[in-house]
């Protein structure tokens, strides 16, 4: 609808929300309406219990078309949250949407305020300036932009993996990068998963051929995203891929090049099992490595070293898949939207020296246990510690990494049920003593405080408290030869010493070491921690801030499988929702140019880090292409003679803020005048 | 004959620059001198205060009133002549934003006087005698009028119609403003008669300034022998030209000088020292605070600088006394 | 390389041979120390627990001074604190300085109305982190004319040079005194007590614990092997030599194990006169590092 | 010349701050305060821009002119800014303004640049509290008072111009 009065003189209709208590609890929303009735241009002015509800909307379009409103001013929660909701009203009410402006006077006010009159006085300074802000409003059209079909999916884990399936069965091709020789991240690592202890490759491997064989799966293992440009609906990416010196359209995976490698050993501590067992410089990670394709690492490589070797592998492949020529490829691709599934690292438990980790060999991390209870495992399941003894007695240590101020101040919600999980799979291996060193046992899950209770019949030991430390000083004959955990028994308050053969720290999940490198990359936001930033906790879990990039899995925090699966499932979703509507809304709020004003003096050129400014050189003017144009508004800021502006953001709407803002005479509170914070 | 329209000139504290751009209208002031009775002129003609007071309120046409307003007897002029004119033009940079003069609101009075009469190397003044606004004299006092506490604008003190900027203005736009103002064809009040794009637009070395200029140190001219084919800001020479108005013909910079800011901001912009301030910044090298000092120290006075003409019309008019 | 130097008052008092050691060390490897103009109490233990705040302003006048003096002919120089306690509070000073804006508005007012305007510039220094880092263990060993040949040395850290700040080393299991010992030619026995409790002023307030937490360390250090234990902090050594006798008559022990200063044991090896080094005012008497006894001959 | 600047004195005064936040993160980073419920002083007045980039000067000086005791911007810290260097351009103009307006003998204290992610509710808060208690401490700026304190020294000239006509009208 074509509106016809946003150049009149205002009249602005005006609603402030009692949001429930959230802001009537503080803020005297009543003298809210009543001061706003008494500012110039303003010819309604109401409260209203929940202004986003449909009759709060309603009453925004009736008042615009009994009393000609053309200008509207809503006084509620953040424009985060709701500008989107009222713009809507506004434009039912038959006003371009952008004669809105939006108050926060619940985040930026009742929320946080404490002395109610403060609170008013605060709402009624904002609401001023947002009066007089939006009779400097000018109407503006949104702009739309395509989305491209494609999806790109980071990082092949068992989110990414799930993402992938879940996009590529609804018929979208899909890319999916990661970054490691083979799919699956940690969880192709795990021995059983809790709390059904059903094996983990069991239910991962169908999943990772499946990607494998799809055909709208591109799969690109071993491979980096470098580079990202474009916005939502069209997004260029940039992936290298690191060249694995094996071909992979050639390679089927016979393994006949390990065997037949001049190393009769390996030599190099086996990433996967955690450099609990020693690889070769041609391998594959796991036999069941997707894609079934080995590589070859050229630090350790003597052909790479010396140029000298028999290279019996090469002689071996009857395929001739072995090319030690290969060079790192960059591709690029179009996108639309991005999935992230970077996943986590685990905590590395030599930041904390008390516990011996590295200082004592029979110290493990939980990821080293996992691999050595593992069938498939460096030991092939046998419980066999680092010097070739048995343990009799273990000891867990719950909260490595977590729930501790000096390292990482959050819970990582896995480690608890995997201790469980361990504890009950070493003592099915090997019939130890079994100690679990707990602050709280955290089993809210389906299932999981089922399983906990099991576990407290298997003659597992609990001790409650944080351990102090591990260490060798023996104080009694007992003790000797054996590693003594002191910790603090909180429940009978007695400082223990319980010496064990082997202690497994339970490491807690932190983010990605270059997760602010591929967030920056994706131009996304980190959590203080550094996991990624959801646009909103509870309402928009897999969005970021940047529109078209999802996040699923542990790079948004620290997640089970269970969880990341359906985080996965719901990014998928997510960028399905864009793909089928076609097009996405942009907020119109880029710069331009008033080419009679500009003096073609160039100082905006080097501002934009979009290149959307160029230079007219016949007119000697600068230009702003407006599909370039982020809407920042920094060229606006350092035109000098004022020949830039930016649509939503004009200058002379941010002056008449900071007017309102400082205008103190009109906003004298019925209960007298001044007002003081509280002390 | 109908009467001739009357036309008053009066300075304020000003160098005289702007009489002289009058006089610069060479053969055309024989036009002017046509087209309208000049009723006062006391840098020209022997006019008295009094006869302003006898002209009847508004009988003159347009007063241009040059220099900046320091004492109460600029105030009282500027008054007197705002009741008799029904246009007033603020001519020239000290008229319009407080100009070179205004420079003294970055010291208070008592700073200025005490080093005026006391303390400059020039001063013999062993009994610090001051100027006194009533000294008695053989039975008379003699006056003298006060020296305000800073320098204003001509528009902080009376309203002004027009503003024609420079310092001091050009002949040619002298001659366009009288022609427009007879016409009788008056644009809005408050209008500044000139152009209303940067003075780079009309710059000839404007095309040489790179696109991806990144300062990492600025130099005075006095510090550098400049280029004269080139921009100065690429030279490292701060130069106003970007947020000052146009219409001088970059006289500064075809002299070989950069431009500073004599003309004012365009209409768009509250603040010119801001404005400046803000495009050069943004263009230095550096990324952090370190750095960015470390350039931004080869700029010894930004107030002088960036405020050379304006800082009395400035959005902060002075220098805050009691350092608050 | 020249630094200034804040002695507090324990180097004055029980610490002096830590004091005279260092003294004599720096001046033998020709490395200039001032002393702190008008520097007072560094506000440590017992003002910490009481006001923090005003600890705080203590520590920092004596911070602001150094930067006042790094301004005025001293540039560059870091302010060195050889007490643990001292060098502790400066250092937590200088760390709310900078991140606690509550701090710092107090703190900086009261410096104001002192008349000081500090700019957070003072680096707080330990000499153990200087000998190591800055002068580096190859100068101290080329400089070595007695090599402490079997010694087998316990280095112990106590808590404050390493927690809860590890400016530089690690919080639980220091190193830097280990490898200076053992560029000496000394032997620096691994034990797991380098940076536990000596039991800090409890000896004096509750004895059977300050005690027993003294009786573990020195036990454990003579398990090992050890036949010298090394400080290098004035509490530390205090607690850890004074009270052997007390311990070995409560607990039925026999421990004798000379306890000395890093500092003295480093001023040995560079051939420094003991009496320069202070070590006639130690309890327990070093014999054996002058010069080296046929035990220490079959040790080696 | 000393002068309070505030003809009403400083009873019942509150520091006036106008706070510049960037959308992306600390706009966001206040919400994130508001929906913690991290109480903190009523004094800052948000006005909401895309990125610190958008910070004119003038703004800046716009709001001391108009009454604000205090300007405090906030942008996503170096390196994080949504539009990869908008921050790096208010730096360079913060550290010159700042200079500049410390030679116009307007206290460091009243305007402060801050880096706050989007995930730093608490250093909203904190950030607030202490530019709050800074610029109490100062008292207030109150440029439109001083500016008509400044004026007031015409008055008298006004004056006797006034009645001077009336002498000549009557």
């Amino acid at each position: 609808m074509p509106e016809t009065n946003g150049h009149d003189a205002p009249r602005v209709g005006f609603y402030v929300c009692h949001c429930g208590h959230n802001i009537a609890g503080i803020v005297d929303v009543a003298e809210v309406a009543r001061f706003a009735g008494t500012l110039p241009n303003v010819i309604v002015a109401r409260d209203y219990k929940y202004m986003c509800s449909d009759p709060g909307q309603e009453l925004i379009i009736t008042d615009i078309r009994e009393h000609r409103l053309n200008r509207i001013v809503v006084a509620s929660c953040s424009p985060l949250l709701h500008e989107h909701t009222f713009r809507v009203a506004t434009e039912k009410g038959g006003l371009n949407p952008f004669y809105f402006q939006m108050v926060n006077i619940r985040e930026d006010v009742s929320w946080v305020t404490e002395n109610h009159d403060a609170a008013t006085h605060k709402a009624l300074d904002l609401v001023r300036a947002a009066v007089r802000r939006v009779a400097h409003h000018r109407s503006l059209a949104t702009k739309h932009v395509r989305i491209h079909p494609d999806v790109l999916v980071v990082g092949a884990g068992i989110s990414g993996i799930h993402a992938a399936l879940t996009l590529a069965n609804a018929g979208k091709k899909v890319t999916l990068v990661e970054r490691e020789p083979t799919i699956g991240g940690h969880m192709a690592m795990f021995d059983k998963t809790f709390p059904t202890l059903d094996c983990a490759a069991c239910i991962l491997t169908p999943k990772m051929s499946a990607v494998k064989n799809h055909p709208n799966i591109t799969l690109w293992s071993y491979s980096e995203v470098s580079e990202v440009s474009g916005y939502v609906g069209s997004y260029t990416v940039k992936v290298k891929r690191k060249p694995r010196f094996v071909s992979e359209e050639l390679c089927v995976g016979c393994m006949e090049c390990i065997d037949a490698c001049v190393y009769k050993e390996g030599k190099t501590p086996d990433e996967f099992n955690q450099g609990l067992s020693k690889r070769k410089p041609v391998y594959i990670p796991f036999p069941q490595a997707t894609p079934q394709v080995v590589l070859i690492d050229p630090d350790t490589c003597i052909e790479f070293k010396s140029g000298r070797c028999k290279k019996t592998c090469v002689e071996k492949c009857d395929r001739n898949a072995i090319d030690f020529k290969q060079k790192e490829e960059i591709k690029e691709i179009q996108v639309g939207t991005i999935i992230l599934a970077t996943g986590f690292k685990t905590f590395d438990p030599k930041r904390i020296p008390y516990y011996g980790y590295g200082k004592y060999p029979n110290v493990y991390s939980s990821l080293e246990v996992e691999r050595l209870v593992n069938a498939s495992g460096p030991t092939g399941g046998d419980l066999v510690l680092r010097d070739g003894r048995h343990p009799k007695t273990v000891g867990i240590i719950h909260c490595v990494g977590s729930r501790d101020r000096n390292t990482n101040r959050w819970c990582s919600r896995t480690c608890c049920m995997y201790s469980l999980k361990l504890a009950h799979l070493l003592k099915e291996h090997s019939e130890a003593e079994v100690y679990n060193f707990y602050i709280d046992i955290r089993a809210a899950g389906k299932a999981y405080e089922e399983f906990y209770d099991k576990l407290l019949e298997e003659n597992i030991h609990f001790i409650r408290g944080r351990v102090a430390e591990v260490t060798d000083w023996s104080a009694r004959p007992e003790e000797e030869g054996k590693m003594i955990i002191r910790v603090e028994d909180t429940l009978i308050g007695v400082v223990r010493r319980v010496p064990v053969d082997m202690v497994v720290l339970a490491v807690g999940m932190e983010p990605q070491a270059d997760s602010q490198d591929v967030r920056r990359m994706f131009n996304i936001s980190c959590s203080t921690e550094g996991f990624f930033l959801e646009r909103h906790p509870k309402l928009a879990p897999v969005d970021t801030f940047t529109d078209g990039i999802f996040i699923a899995g542990a790079c948004q925090g620290p997640k089970d499988i269970p969880d990341s699966v359906a985080q996965a499932g719901a990014a998928a979703a997510q960028a399905l929702s864009l793909i089928d509507a076609g097009e996405v809304e942009l907020e119109p709020n880029t710069a331009y140019v008033v080419e009679e004003s500009c003096s073609g003096c160039k100082s905006c050129l080097n501002i934009c880090p979009y290149t959307a400014i160029t230079r007219d050189e016949t007119r000697q003017k600068a230009f702003i292409n407006e599909a370039l144009c982020k809407g920042c508004g920094t060229c606006v800021a350092t035109c000098p003679s004022g020949a830039i502006r930016q649509n939503l953001f004009e200058d002379e709407q941010i002056f008449s803020e900071i007017e309102g803002l400082l205008q103190e005479k009109e906003s004298v509170l019925t209960g007298g005048g001044a007002w003081r914070a509280p002390a | 004959m109908p009467e001739k329209p009357k036309v008053a000139f009066y300075w304020c504290a000003s160098c005289g620059g702007c009489e002289e751009s009058v006089v610069d209208l060479a053969e055309e002031i024989l036009g002017v001198v046509n087209a309208v009775d000049i009723v006062f002129w006391p840098v020209a003609m022997d006019f008295k205060k009094q006869d302003v007071e006898a002209i009847s309120d508004g009988g003159i046409l347009v007063s241009l009133i040059n220099g900046a307003v320091r004492t109460s007897e600029q105030e009282e002029m500027a008054k007197l002549l705002r009741r008799k004119s029904a246009l007033v033009v603020a001519y020239g940079s000290c008229a319009h934003m407080g100009g070179i003069p205004g420079l003294a609101n970055q010291f208070d009075r008592e700073q200025i006087l005490r080093y005026v009469y006391e303390e400059s190397p020039s001063t013999i003044n062993e009994l610090h005698t001051r100027p006194q606004t009533a000294s008695p004299e053989g039975g008379h006092t003699l006056t003298l009028p006060e020296f305000r506490s800073m320098v204003r604008t001509l528009d902080q003190v009376i309203p002004v119609d027009y503003y024609l900027p420079g310092c001091p203005p050009v002949p040619r736009m002298l001659k366009a403003a009288l022609d427009t103002l007879l016409s009788g064809n008056l644009p809005p009040k408050g209008t500044v008669l000139g152009p209303d794009t940067a003075m780079c637009e009309e710059c000839p070395r404007k095309e040489s300034k790179p696109a991806d200029l990144a300062y990492t140190a600025f130099r005075r001219p006095h510090e550098v022998i400049i280029q004269p084919e080139t921009c100065l800001l690429a030279q490292g020479v701060i130069c106003m030209g970007p947020a000052t108005r146009g219409g001088c013909g970059a006289q500064c910079v075809t002299g070989n000088m950069p431009c500073s800011g004599c003309f004012g901001p365009t209409s768009r912009v509250m603040d010119q020292g801001a404005k400046i301030l803000s495009a050069i910044a943004s263009s230095l090298s550096a990324k952090e605070t370190e750095g960015i000092d470390r350039t931004l120290a080869t700029i010894p006075d930004p107030v002088g600088t960036f405020y050379r003409y304006g800082l009395p019309g400035s959005l902060l008019r002075r220098k805050i006394a009691d350092h608050n | 390389m020249s630094y200034l130097y804040f002695p507090g008052c324990s180097l004055r008092s029980t610490g002096r041979p830590y004091e005279e050691s260092i003294l004599a060390v720096f001046r033998k490897l020709n490395i200039p120390l001032k002393e702190l103009d008008d520097w007072n109490c560094c506000g440590a233990t017992a003002y910490v627990s009481i006001d923090e705040n005003r600890a705080f302003t203590l520590a920092a006048r004596n911070l602001a001074i150094a930067e006042r003096m790094q301004n005025n002919g001293n540039a560059g120089e870091d302010l060195m604190a050889p007490c643990s306690a001292c060098y502790l509070v400066l250092e937590k000073t200088q760390h709310y300085m900078k991140t606690d804006e509550g701090v710092n508005t107090e703190v900086t007012a009261a410096l104001r109305r002192g008349g000081f305007d500090y700019k957070g510039t003072t680096k707080v220094r330990h000499p153990l982190d200087i000998l190591v880092n800055d002068i580096g263990i190859e100068r101290i060993a080329k400089a070595v004319v007695r090599p402490m040949k079997g010694m087998k040395v316990a280095c112990y850290y106590g808590c404050q040079v390493v927690r809860p700040f590890e400016t530089f080393d690690h919080a639980a299991y220091p190193t830097t005194m280990d490898r200076l010992v053992t560029a000496l030619g000394a032997t620096a026995i691994d034990w797991p007590m380098k940076a536990r409790c000596c039991g800090g002023s409890l000896t004096g307030t509750i004895q059977e614990a300050g005690l027993r937490l003294n009786r573990a360390l020195l036990k454990e250090a003579e398990k090992r092997g050890a036949n010298i234990i090394l400080t290098c902090c004035p509490l530390c050594q205090h607690n850890l030599e004074c009270y052997q006798k007390r311990i070995n008559r409560r607990f039925g022990e026999s421990i004798h194990i000379p306890v000395a200063y890093f500092t003295q044991f480093i001023g040995l090896a560079l051939g420094i006169p003991r009496k320069e080094l202070g070590i006639q005012r130690l309890f327990i008497p070093l014999k054996f590092a002058d010069p080296p006894t046929k035990e220490a001959h079959a040790h080696a | 010349m000393a002068s309070t600047g505030m003809k009403q004195g400083t009873n019942g005064w509150e520091p006036r701050i106008v706070a510049f936040f960037c959308n992306w993160c600390t706009y966001t980073a206040a919400d994130l305060a508001g929906v913690s419920r991290l109480r903190h002083a009523p004094n800052a007045r948000v006005i909401r821009v895309m990125c610190s980039g958008r910070l004119d000067p003038q703004f800046v000086l716009d709001a001391f002119a108009r009454g604000a005791d205090g300007v405090l911007v906030g942008g996503c810290h170096p390196g994080d800014c949504h539009y990869m260097e908008g921050n790096y351009k208010a730096l360079r103009r913060v550290r010159l303004l700042q200079r500049m307006m410390k030679d116009m003998g307007i206290h460091e204290d009243r305007f402060r640049l801050e880096w706050i992610s989007a995930s730093e509710g608490e250093k909203v808060k904190t950030t607030i509290n202490t530019m709050t208690e800074r610029v109490r401490a100062l008292g207030p700026l109150g440029l439109p008072e001083r500016f008509a304190e400044w004026d007031e020294e015409m008055d008298g000239l006004a004056h006797a111009i006034a009645a001077q006509e009336e002498a000549v009208h009557a």
